[in-house]
């Protein structure tokens, strides 16, 4: 066992903070920090930085242009990255599809997509829930049929995250109707301004655009676009949704509320908070910042693929821990600020900003509806318990 | 010891809930038409003279229909603070104005960077035959739409409560929403008023009171919220199928409402708990108003959640209803003290 | 709507304070302020005391010698004797038994057992657990089989609370075998002298013995012990566990802990608890009388039978969330005291008293680990879920 | 970074396993002879020089058995302190005694009233070529079965540390046991000792490290109790029939294992990010080790006693084995500090 940071490994978190500070631009930062997604605009410059490093894809294999990172580098790295509050560049693209294009996709899918998600210039959506198959998706209804070189999709997709500024949708349709359910499904790259398909927002309860529904009618792609073998959607799927088992930790984000609520604890202070408040608001964060220490150990165990309880159980209890801290977090935010986090703040939409609240209050009750969300993201609790039984217990 | 609603109570009871089922929201108007904003008002200015138990009713039924009008603060804080304060012949001819929705009053009692503390940094000095009033007032509920705002000020070594028309010169208002898309303002004051709008010189103990009424009433609401957030839940479960079968059939979800209904439980008995210390003194009455308000808004924000979590996506949706009875709740807690305000406030009884 | 305690009730609540404070040995209330719990023996002082008085069974009706009281004035007995360290006397004889002979029994049963229970001559078991049927009473095994004017009894019964000083046991046992589950039950009561009985005492946590095993071996016993019909012991039992329906929220109890725990700190801060760890508890001491204040007004709802949720759901939430208040209580104390509540205390077995602990100290901890039985007694938790799902939501 | 035992480190923990799986607790002198007396001794002397994370391996396994013998206490932080505070040619035959298990000490740390102050009020005066203690010592675990006490004193402004015959005159014993059934006792003290039996005129921070490990260890052993706990649990469910199914196969009960899971999981990773704190500086292990002791008492209650609670009625005898990780949890969380101690120790640093 030797469980401590090595000298490499600090010489390379050192070098993970240079290259942040001298690269992401200071306004991204800031609404990063308030909690306000970025839009695709607003991110290119720091994925150009990135492109550049050639760090945009730390969990491709390197001849794809991955990073080779070890386990505990990838995670220094997003550790870093959440302090320094950068935002997520499109996770779907390459966190999932591109993984997926590098294990199971033809060389010329790979050629047309990998060099332009890595760049930055395809962004891609992941067409998977439906309305009717939520976290089941061998309920999904989504047909594709074969007509001559094309396959023809029709069917609905929701919750899909990014729709409205995606280049693709990774869709898993069905294509087999014959065989049992998980055992006919096909992934197919559908291009959103393929004529058929329709994107309708939905808001969220943070009173942003996060996600929407998707309508595909009769929309016609190459035979070339599904990726693999036909049939094989499933095991690409899970594939896919176990790539990055550690994401739904959200150690990141969560070691930037343990940095910055100290801080902002002295802000509370300075408008009106009682110190008696405000020393169980600091026992609360120091609980919260034990929990986040173990979190962050978790999430190396899991990285590393420690032995001992099955590694599916291990990132499951992340999951649930992860959104537990997160709710914890932008709680406890919101009781520090107190009646300064009421007004509903979008500097961008002209409800301008109320005269009383300091800069910090701006996104923290928003944020905390968001993390509701997080206790569904990847997976219910209630499906992320059920599979720690089924792993270690049944 | 009852705790069975009169006749008159469960008329206002099912009255308000038929009518909030097919009206939605209502408006201010609405309001008035329905005697409304009447309740809190004596009868002998022509109000219906309603005790804490009828607020409370009224309140429930407008937290479980969501309604955006601002009960607890327009209807009960100002009318309460009107009723006590103002003396004379203008009393009622005010109160009849606010009871029929045709004069609509704000209090505004909160300013920067000092939470809830009540002791204004506005300031009140006599000028001419009026006052000039000076400060910053936050938090306005209902602000931007106020005919008048009742104003603290301090005066003297002690607290005024000052009656200010919103449209007056000086009075420079910020309307804004809050984020459960409520109406609010803050508001710059350089203004000066007339004598006869000093409603008292020592409004702290009448301010404290009306905001424990206040208070209360939204505590009503938010129960009123967490019950109907809870059913709507129990409904989703029987409704939407997972693998194979419906919701409602699995175990852990049905643990987790029934979770859901004893926390709510408990904030009814809370709520039962502080109503009958209206009748008492202020000293218990503000300790049962605090522990209300503590189980209340500790317990919504976990219940209206769950139910949100237990919707999952659609949940999280503003097409959806069940979300936006979490947004009240967080929005709510943060009216008139929070959890850690009332805590400390109930130690201190 | 009248929520407010009446004059009369306040009367009352002066009456039994008095009546308690000239009656209850000293030396019975220090004990039970421990939390250990108190034999026969001990209690035989209080409770002629209270037969004197007539107020041992507020639950009968009063034509058998109940109180006539109302639910208030029940509840505020409740109360009282809570908050004055007044032991339990037996609650199945009394709370139990009781009741269920006045509903149901012959004029003959009546006579024999009404009044030795109300003057505390006859205790009370009872044999409703066995091995093999916990919270499900339809697996009950133990027979009853007539022969002559006797019925012949054979089983085995667990966790039966105070067999080793009990008289008697109302026993549930098969009558019938050719009917379904439920509908072959009987109720008889057996002496506990009778020959076949045996009493085999098992330890629990705490360190004490509350609980038995009591195996029925050929115990013969006369027709005429067999309460009601035959065949109708599934009613009766149901009559009977449903009786006292607010005594699990333990309010008395909690209310008891509530108005103790201020002193208690103090006797910390005299024993080097640092003044931030005080504030502490005194915030969580803040927490616990207000949840323990609406637990109250809950019991006083489901006394008064208020209209609205279901009685039963509601009885079962209280249930649930005594026994959360129960263990906050009692860790609480645990914590306020800290390394003084190691030792094991049982000043009677011998084990001399440690130096340095207060006499407060005694009890802590072998009663928080007693409260842990809380969140199954008269059903378990998860069994007060499903009977709330089932009651309101399904 | 890797989490993968080494091999001596996985011969520790399966010989351990399995012969507390078949000898039950085993004594003093069994684990003298399996070695573990010397886990914590240097090697100079005879030791194995385990470091951290052999000790909580070590641990791990008796927490797991429910070993009675005071490991935590006796092996590691008696045998640290004499480590490194004996110096001289008595320092290898001490130890060397030590780890045949001929000889035992106890430490002596804490005092009446003091909770867990390490300043003590017992004082060292110099008498004649000696010293004369004078005090009170409380919860001195295993006490009444040690051959010698190691005794903090007050000496010069200083904390000194002495080796003092628990038989010798003077030193006045009384023996209990724990509510989880260990031994344990408390000390009045008026000796008089000669001058090469203090060991140390500055001992604090030599006690708070050895203390600092032997809290890891009692870490580690509520860790391996909490694992245990959950899988007799998992198994009891797995046999038991209510209402004609198998309890296992309710899904509440499933999740509410479950999250036994996810919680021991989370302490886990606690306790693997303090070992490597020992590598470096003693203000972060310090900090580390709270965290540490923190979420592993709050979260032992909850996991052992949830053990407890979905055995049902078994679960609360003393005849069934599972209860006895809640008794353990509940008295070992008060051996070193408690759980408010570490927070505010852990805000501290």
């Amino acid at each position: 066992m030797n469980m401590a940071f090595t000298a490499e490994d600090e010489a390379f978190q050192q070098e993970v903070r240079g290259f942040i500070a001298a690269n992401l631009p200071p306004a991204l930062a800031r609404r990063e920090a308030m909690g306000f997604h970025n839009d695709r605009a607003t991110v290119t410059a720091w994925q150009t930085a990135l492109h550049r490093r050639g760090w945009t894809a730390p969990g491709w294999p390197v001849e794809f242009g991955g990073t080779g990172w070890s386990p505990v580098q990838r995670y220094i790295f997003e550790r870093e990255c959440g302090l320094a509050n950068v935002p997520e560049i499109c996770l779907i693209a390459l966190s999932m599809v591109g993984p997926v294009l590098c294990r199971f996709g033809s060389p010329e899918l790979r050629e047309r997509f990998l060099q332009p998600i890595l760049r930055g210039d395809y962004w891609f959506c992941q067409g998977f829930s439906e309305p009717e198959a939520g976290s089941d998706l061998a309920s999904l209804r989504t047909r594709a049929v074969r007509d001559g070189g094309d396959w023809v999709i029709n069917g609905q997709k929701i919750w899909t995250t990014d729709a409205h500024m995606a280049d693709f949708m990774v869709c898993l349709a069905r294509t087999d109707t014959e065989v049992k359910p998980q055992a006919g499904l096909s992934m197919i790259i559908v291009p959103m301004d393929a004529p058929g398909v329709t994107v309708r927002a939905i808001e969220t309860l943070d009173g942003d655009h996060h996600v929407n529904e998707v309508f595909l009618d009769n929309v016609r792609v190459p035979a070339g676009n599904l990726i693999g073998e036909p049939n094989s959607g499933w095991t690409q799927a899970k594939f896919l949704l176990e790539h990055e088992r550690t994401h739904n930790a959200y150690a990141g984000m969560l070691c930037r509320y343990v940095a910055r609520i100290p801080a902002l604890i002295e802000v509370g202070r300075a408008n009106g908070l009682p110190e008696a408040q405000a020393t169980e608001y600091r026992r609360r964060h120091a609980r919260l910042a034990i929990d986040v220490e173990a979190l962050e150990w978790s999430v190396l165990r899991v990285l590393a693929g420690q032995p001992g309880p099955a590694l599916g159980a291990a990132a499951s209890a992340l999951a649930v821990r992860g959104a537990q801290c997160l709710l914890r977090a932008a709680d406890l935010e919101m009781a520090i600020l107190g009646p300064q986090v009421a007004p509903a703040f979008r500097p961008e939409d002209g409800v301008p900003m109320p005269a009383f609240a300091p800069p910090a209050a701006a996104g923290r009750t928003t944020q905390y509806l968001y993390w509701w969300a997080a206790t569904i993201f990847g997976g219910s609790d209630e499906v992320q318990r059920t599979i720690i039984w089924n792993t270690l217990y049944r | 010891m009852d705790f069975t609603l009169n006749s008159e109570q469960t008329m206002l009871r099912d009255s308000a809930r038929r009518y909030l089922a097919q009206a939605g929201g209502a408006s201010w108007q609405g309001y008035a038409e329905l005697g409304w904003l009447g309740i809190a008002a004596p009868e002998d200015a022509g109000g219906l003279g309603g005790g804490m138990a009828d607020l409370a009713i009224l309140a429930e039924e407008l937290g479980r229909a969501l309604a955006p009008e601002p009960f607890a603060d327009g209807a009960v804080l100002a009318t309460r603070l009107v009723d006590r304060l103002v003396v004379g012949h203008s009393r009622e001819a005010l109160l009849g104005e606010m009871i029929a929705g045709t004069r609509r009053l704000a209090a505004a009692l909160y300013e920067p960077g000092r939470r809830y503390e009540l002791a204004p940094q506005t300031t009140a000095v006599r000028d001419g035959g009026g006052y000039r009033l000076s400060g910053t007032k936050v938090l306005v509920m209902d602000g931007a739409a106020a005919d008048d705002l009742l104003v603290t000020a301090a005066l003297d070594g002690g607290v005024a409560l000052f009656l200010v028309g919103r449209e007056q010169a000086g009075v420079d208002g910020r309307a804004y929403r809050t984020v459960d898309r409520r109406d609010c303002a803050d508001f710059r004051l350089d203004v000066t008023v007339e004598a006869d709008r000093l409603l008292s010189g020592n409004a702290l103990d009448a301010v404290e009171d009306a905001l424990d009424e206040a208070r209360l009433c939204l505590c009503a609401d938010m129960l009123g919220g967490m019950d109907s957030a809870i059913e709507m839940t129990a409904e989703y479960l029987k409704t939407r199928t997972q693998f194979g079968q419906k919701l409602a059939t699995f175990q852990a979800l049905q643990h987790s409402v029934a979770d859901l209904f004893i926390d709510a439980d408990s904030v009814r008995s809370s709520l039962l708990r502080a109503i009958p210390a209206f009748g008492g003194e202020r000293a218990a009455r503000r300790k049962a108003v605090s522990a209300c308000w503590v189980n209340t808004f500790e317990t919504a924000k976990r219940v209206t959640g769950m139910a949100v979590h237990l919707h999952g996506a659609i949940g999280f949706t503003t097409e959806y209803r069940v979300g936006h009875y979490l947004r009240r709740a967080i929005v709510s807690e943060r009216l008139f003290g929070d959890v850690e305000f009332h805590l400390a406030r109930y130690m201190e009884g």
